[in-house]
C-alpha cells in the first residue's frame, strides 16, 4: 500500500504455503506473495498476540517467499507449531542487501547457522549472473547443516565444515575459508552468520585487503527507521535502514561490532 | 537566514528538536541527529528500572500517520546515567526526558538521570498507552500535573518542560497547573488516542497491546489547536509537537504560540535528515516574506486578534 | 451476498449510513444518497430556531482528513417539518438529528420533530465547535448524557441512538450513561478535536470559527478503538462512525462491535456513490473469506479474545 | 496540492495584482496564478475573519486569473475596499462548466448582470475557435452595461438592450435574444444571468427545441460536494459539482429552478 504520506507499514496476513524441515533446528516456511527482495534484506513476521520478529529473505522468485527460521525461542517455538494454511503477517522487505557488480568472475560466500539462508539466495542470484561462488558452510554437526542440497543444486563450491568432522572438512568454517583465500583470488567475500564468526572473517579479508560485505543483526522493533532500537555505537546508524548489510570496513569502525548488541530494553548484551 | 531561538534560555540554533522516544535511545544515535540539524534532542524516556516495554508489533503507519505503543521500553536510570555522557561534547543542547509512577519516582528520576549532563529535562504526564504512566495513570490531570512539576521543581534548577496529552480537556488548565508548579515550559503533545487498527483478514488488532498513541500528519491539527489554547493560558514558553513534517506545519506551531517544534514520525516520511530540510523550508518562507527571525512569527496568530 | 443488518429494530438492507451534515439539507439530497445505495441516512442536525451557522470557510481539508465548523446551520425545526415529509415512500429508513442546549430543548426537539415520518432518532451531545451544544456545552459528560437521553426518552418510542464524542473520558462510562438514560443505541463517534489550520501566508486560522472538527482517515483508528471500547460497556448496539472510505474501515468497525457504520468525509474522497463501493468491498471480502452473513464479524475482535 | 486522500481543498492566499472598475457595481480583481478553468467554473474566494464566497472565473489566460465581483453585501464590500497588493485566499476552480462542441458554427450567448462575466470567458474561447457569436448583453442602463469593450474587442456581434435605451435597444435582454432566435439559427444557446430571466430564455429555446445551457447559481459552502446546501429539490444533485452548468431541460426538470433558493440555513427564499 502506498500512498502521499508514504510506504504504509502494515503486516499483510497470508497463509503459509508450505513448510520444509531443513535440519534438527531449521524450517523453511514458504508464502505466496511476491516481495522482489533481495538477498540479505528482511522481512518482520507478525504472529498475532504473541510477537513480532524480522527475518531474512531465503528465497523470493516465482512469487514464492522463504523463510528459514531457527527454532531459538518463545516466536519462533509458537512458529514452529504453525500448520499449512495458517495465517502469519509479513511486512517489508526492509534493509540493505547483498550486491553483485557486473564484472565479479568469482566470489566466496562464507556462512553460519542461519546466516547461510540468506546467502543461498545471493548465491542463486550470483549463479545466475555466471559468477563463480565459493560457499564456506559450517555447522557444529552434520545434522545442522543447512541447504547442503540447495547449495548443490546451485553448482556452486561447496566447501563444507563440521567441528565433529561428521560432513566436510573437520574444523571451522574459519579453517575452510583461509584455505579459500589461499587458493583462489575473490572480487568480493559475502559474510552472514554469528557475530564473532563474522568479525573474524573480516579480519582475514582486511588482511589480504579483500572488499567484504556482512549482514549485521541487531534487535528490531520499527524495521523503518523511526525507533532507534537498531542503531549501532559510533555512527549512530540504523541496521534496519543503512544496513543490515554493511562493508567490513565500516563493521569495524564501530566498537560495538563484535563486542556487544542491544536487547530490547536498550540494554547492552555482550557476546562471549 | 537567522532561524535561532530561545526557550528558558537553552539556546538553540534552529527550531527544530528530536521528539523522545524516535531514534534517542542512544549517545550515538543522538550524535547523528544533531549532525542531521536538529537544534536540540530529546532522549528516549527514561524511567527507574529497566523497562522491556509491549510486545511487537509496537509501531504501524496508516494513511494518515502513524500508531506506536511501544510502552517505554528502556535500560533503566543505571544503565541510561552509563549510555549518555560527554553530552556537552555534542553540537545541540540534549533534553532527558523522564517517566515515573507517581511523584516520588519522578523526584528520584531528577536526582538521579539530571545531573552534570543534560541541559534541561523534559516531564512526561501524556503517553497514552502504558498502564501505570501518563494518562492511563490520570498523571494528565491538573492535580497531578502540578503535584509532579513540584516534585521534580525541587530536586533541579534546569529548565523543566511538562509534556502534555491533546486529549487535556481542558487543556488550558493543565498547562496553568503545570506553571504553577514550577515548570519553565511546556511540550504540547504527546500522541493522540489511543486508536485501535484491526488486520480484517485475522480480525486482530495489530498492536500487540490492541491500541496506541496517534502521531503523524492525523494529530498536527489537533496539536497546533493545543499549541494555540495553551499559549491563551500561561505566560512559560511551548514547544510544538505532533505531525510536524514540512517546514509549513512547523510554522504553523510557530505562529500558533510555539517557540521551537519537536519532530518524531516525520523522520519516517522525510528521513533523518528532515531537520535539514525543515530549517530549509523555513529559512525559505522568512526570506520570501522579509522576516527577519522567529521572533516575527511566534505568536502571530495572536498578534493578529489584537 | 447478503449483508443486511439490523439496528435497535431498524432493519437496513446494508450497513452503510448516511452520516449526519453531510448532504442530507433536504428530502432530495437524502432521495440522491438513498439511490446511491445507503442502507439508511442521518438527516443535518435540526434546533428548535433557525441557525445561521458559522460564517465561511466552514470546512477544509488536510492530508490526513478533513476539519470543519459548519455550526449547525439549519432553517429550525417548523422549517424541517415542511422539508422532510414523505420519508417513509424512500427506499430506506431516515434518522432524524437533533441538537438543543439542554434536556428541555432536546424534549421539545423530540416532540415536536419525530412524530410521523422518521424511523428513529440521533441524539447529537458531541459537536465540538459549536457555543452552548455538545462537547462546548458539556454534553458529553455521563451526567448530562444521561439526563438528556431521559428526557428524550419520554418523548419517543422511537429507537434512539445518542451520539457521542471521541474526546470522552472515558468513553465507556458515557455510553453506559446513555444506556441508563434509555438509549436504543450508541452512534461512534463525532469528529474529534477540534483542530486549527493556519494559513502561514497571513497567519490566519482558516476556517472562521478557528478551530474545527476533525474527520476522515485522521480519526478512523480512534473512532475504532472507540467502538471497541463501547461495546465492552454496553449491550445496546453500536453505530460506528469516523473515518470509513473504504470497505475495510467498515470491517474493523464491524469487528470492534459495530453493527452498522456511518459514512461522511469519504463522499469526498470516493463520491457520492461511496455507498455502492463500499458495499461492493464488503461483499468480496465475505465471500473471500466465506462468511455468510455480517453477524460471523460483528464483534469478532471480541470474541477471539474468548 | 494532491495527495492520495485527494485533492486538499485550503485557500491560497494571493495578492490582488490589478483592479479594474467595470462599471458603476462591478470590479475585476485580478490575481497572478494558473487556475486553468474552464468558462463557467467557479472559485471560491476567503477573505480572513470576514468570510468565503463563491465567483466565476471572467478571465484565466496566460497564468493571469480574473474576477468580476459586483458589491452586494458585507463579503463584496469588504472586497471593494481591498488594494492591489492585499492578500485574499482563492480555492478551486470548481464545477461543470460551459462546452463547446467542434463542429459549431454559431452559437447565442444571452447574459445579464454578473453572469456576462462567465459568457464573455466563454466568448473568447469561442471566437479562438472560430465560432461566430451572438451576445446579447442586457444592463438596466449604459453605466451598468458590463464588458462592452472587451466584447467588441473579441469581435462578436454584440447586441446590446438596455431598460431607459440608453444603449442599443429599448427593452430587455429577452426582447434582443427574440431578435437574434428569429433572425438566425444556432448550435446552442447559453445563459448566465439573474434566475427568473435565465428561465424565460429557456422557455424561448424549448419552443425552438434549440440546445441551450444554463448557470444555476445556489448557496455554496464547501464547494466540494460534501456540505449539501447547494442540491436542487428534485434529482437532489450538487450545484457545486453536477452544476452550477446544466442543460435547459435539466433546469426545467426542476421545480425549484427560477421558483425558490436556498439561504445560508437552507430556508427557501422564493424569487419575486
Ligand atoms: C536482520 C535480521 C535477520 C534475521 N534473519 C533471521 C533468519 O533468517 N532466520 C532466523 O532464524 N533468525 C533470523 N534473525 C533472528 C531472529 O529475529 C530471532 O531469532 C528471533 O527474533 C528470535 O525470537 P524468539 O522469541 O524465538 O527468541 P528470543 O528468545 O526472543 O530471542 C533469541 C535471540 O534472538 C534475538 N532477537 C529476539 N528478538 C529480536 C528482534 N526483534 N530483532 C532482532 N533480534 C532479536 C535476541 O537477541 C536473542 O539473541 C534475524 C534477525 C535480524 C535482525
Ligand atoms: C456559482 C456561483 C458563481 C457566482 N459568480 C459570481 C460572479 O462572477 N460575480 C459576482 O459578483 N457574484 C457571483 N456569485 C454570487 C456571489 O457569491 C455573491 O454575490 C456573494 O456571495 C455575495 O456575498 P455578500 O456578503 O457580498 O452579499 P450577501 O448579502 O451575503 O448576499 C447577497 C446575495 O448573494 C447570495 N450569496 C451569498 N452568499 C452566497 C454563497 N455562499 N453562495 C452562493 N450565493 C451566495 C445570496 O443568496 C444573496 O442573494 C456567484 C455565486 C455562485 C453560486
Ligand atoms: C515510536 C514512538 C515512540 C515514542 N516514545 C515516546 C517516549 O518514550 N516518550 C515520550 O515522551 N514520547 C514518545 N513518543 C511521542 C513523540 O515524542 C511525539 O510526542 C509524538 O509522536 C508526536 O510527534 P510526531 O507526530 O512528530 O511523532 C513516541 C512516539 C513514537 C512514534
Ligand atoms: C461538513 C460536516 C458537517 C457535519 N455536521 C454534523 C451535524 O450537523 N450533526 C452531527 O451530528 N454530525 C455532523 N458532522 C459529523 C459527522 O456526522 C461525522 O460524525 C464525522 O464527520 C465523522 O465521520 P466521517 O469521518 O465519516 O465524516 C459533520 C461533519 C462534517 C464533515
Ligand atoms: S528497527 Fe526501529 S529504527 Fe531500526
Ligand atoms: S457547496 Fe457543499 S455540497 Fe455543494
Amino acid at each position: 500500500m502506498e500512498n502521499a504520506l508514504g510506504k504504509i507499514e502494515q503486516p499483510i496476513s497470508l497463509p503459509i504455503v508450505e513448510i520444509v524441515e531443513e535440519t534438527a533446528t531449521v524450517k523453511t516456511f514458504f508464502f505466496k506473495k511476491e516481495f522482489d527482495s533481495q538477498p540479505g534484506q528482511f522481512v518482520i513476521m507478525w504472529i498475532p498476540r504473541v510477537d513480532e520478529k524480522p527475518f531474512s529473505v531465503s528465497y523470493d522468485d516465482h512469487g514464492r517467499l522463504g523463510l528459514s527460521i531457527a527454532n531459538v525461542g518463545p516466536f519462533t517455538k509458537n512458529l514452529f507449531n504453525k500448520k499449512v494454511g495458517d495465517l502469519v503477517g509479513l511486512r517489508g522487505p526492509y534493509g540493505s542487501w547483498f550486491k553483485l557488480k557486473n564484472n565479479f568472475k568469482r566470489i566466496l560466500l562464507v556462512g553460519g547457522g542461519y546466516g547461510v539462508a540468506p546467502l543461498a539466495f545471493l548465491a542463486q542470484r550470483a549463479v545466475k549472473q555466471k559468477i563463480t561462488v565459493d560457499f564456506c558452510n559450517g555447522a557444529r554437526t552434520k545434522s545442522l547443516l543447512l541447504f547442503k542440497k540447495r547449495l548443490t543444486d546451485y553448482k556452486v563450491n561447496l566447501h563444507i565444515s563440521t567441528d565433529d568432522g561428521s560432513d566436510g572438512i573437520k574444523g571451522t568454517v574459519i579453517d575452510a575459508t583461509n584455505d579459500c583465500l589461499g587458493k583462489n583470488t575473490y572480487d568480493a567475500v559475502y559474510i552472514c552468520g554469528p557475530e564473532l564468526m563474522e568479525k573474524k572473517i573480516i579480519d582475514l579479508c582486511a588482511e589480504k585487503n579483500l572488499e567484504c560485505r556482512v549482514s549485521i543483526e541487531r534487535y528490531m522493533k520499527c524495521g523503518f527507521g523511526i525507533c532507534g532500537q537498531c542503531c549501532l555505537d559510533g555512527s549512530g546508524e540504523r541496521m534496519c535502514l543503512e544496513g543490515p548489510v554493511v562493508s567490513g570496513k565500516y563493521a569495524l569502525k564501530h566498537k560495538e561490532f563484535g563486542a556487544y548488541h542491544r536487547g530490547k530494553s536498550g540494554r547492552k548484551e555482550y557476546y562471549k | 537566514m537567522d532561524i535561532k531561538t530561545k526557550i528558558a534560555g537553552l539556546k538553540l540554533k534552529n527550531p527544530t528538536i528530536l521528539a523522545s522516544g524516535i531514534l534517542g535511545v542512544s549517545r550515538s544515535s543522538l550524535q547523528n541527529v544533531v549532525k542531521n540539524g536538529a537544534g536540540a534532542c530529546v532522549i528516549k524516556s527514561i524511567s527507574l528500572e529497566e523497562r522491556a516495554g509491549h510486545k511487537a508489533p509496537n509501531m504501524i503507519t496508516f494513511e494518515a500517520g502513524m500508531m506506536n505503543a511501544v510502552g517505554y521500553s528502556n535500560p533503566g536510570v543505571e544503565e541510561a546515567k552509563k549510555e549518555f555522557t560527554k553530552l556537552k561534547e555534542l553540537d545541540a543542547p540534549i533534553i532527558a526526558s523522564i517517566i515515573g509512577k507517581d511523584e516520588n519516582e519522578f523526584a528520584q528520576m531528577a536526582e538521579k538521570l539530571l545531573p552534570g549532563e543534560f541541559s534541561a529535562v523534559e516531564v512526561v504526564l501524556s503517553c497514552p498507552h502504558t498502564p501505570g504512566y501518563g494518562t492511563m495513570a490520570g498523571q494528565n490531570s491538573p492535580e497531578n500535573t502540578e503535584k509532579i512539576t513540584r516534585a521534580v521543581r525541587k530536586k533541579t534548577k534546569l529548565p523543566i518542560f511538562i509534556k502534555i496529552s491533546p486529549d487535556s480537556n481542558p487543556i488550558g488548565e493543565v498547562a496553568k497547573a503545570a506553571e504553577a508548579g514550577g515548570a519553565d515550559g511546556i511540550t504540547a503533545v504527546n500522541t493522540m488516542g489511543p486508536g485501535m487498527i484491526i488486520d480484517i483478514q485475522t480480525g486482530q488488532p495489530i498492536l500487540h497491546f490492541k491500541v496506541g498513541g496517534v502521531s503523524g500528519p492525523a494529530l498536527r491539527p489537533i496539536a497546533v489547536r493545543c499549541i494555540y489554547d495553551i499559549y491563551k493560558a500561561v505566560k512559560i514558553p511551548i514547544i510544538g509537537c505532533g505531525g510536524v513534517t514540512y517546514g509549513s506545519d512547523a510554522l504553523q506551531m510557530l505562529m500558533a504560540g510555539a517557540r521551537a517544534v519537536e519532530i518524531g514520525t516525520g523522520i519516517y516520511y522525510r528521513g533523518s535528515d528532515i531537520f535539514h530540510k525543515v530549517n530549509k523550508e523555513i529559512s525559505e518562507f522568512m526570506t520570501q516574506k522579509k522576516y527577519v527571525g522567529l521572533n516575527d512569527i511566534i505568536g502571530l496568530t495572536h498578534k493578529l486578534e489584537e
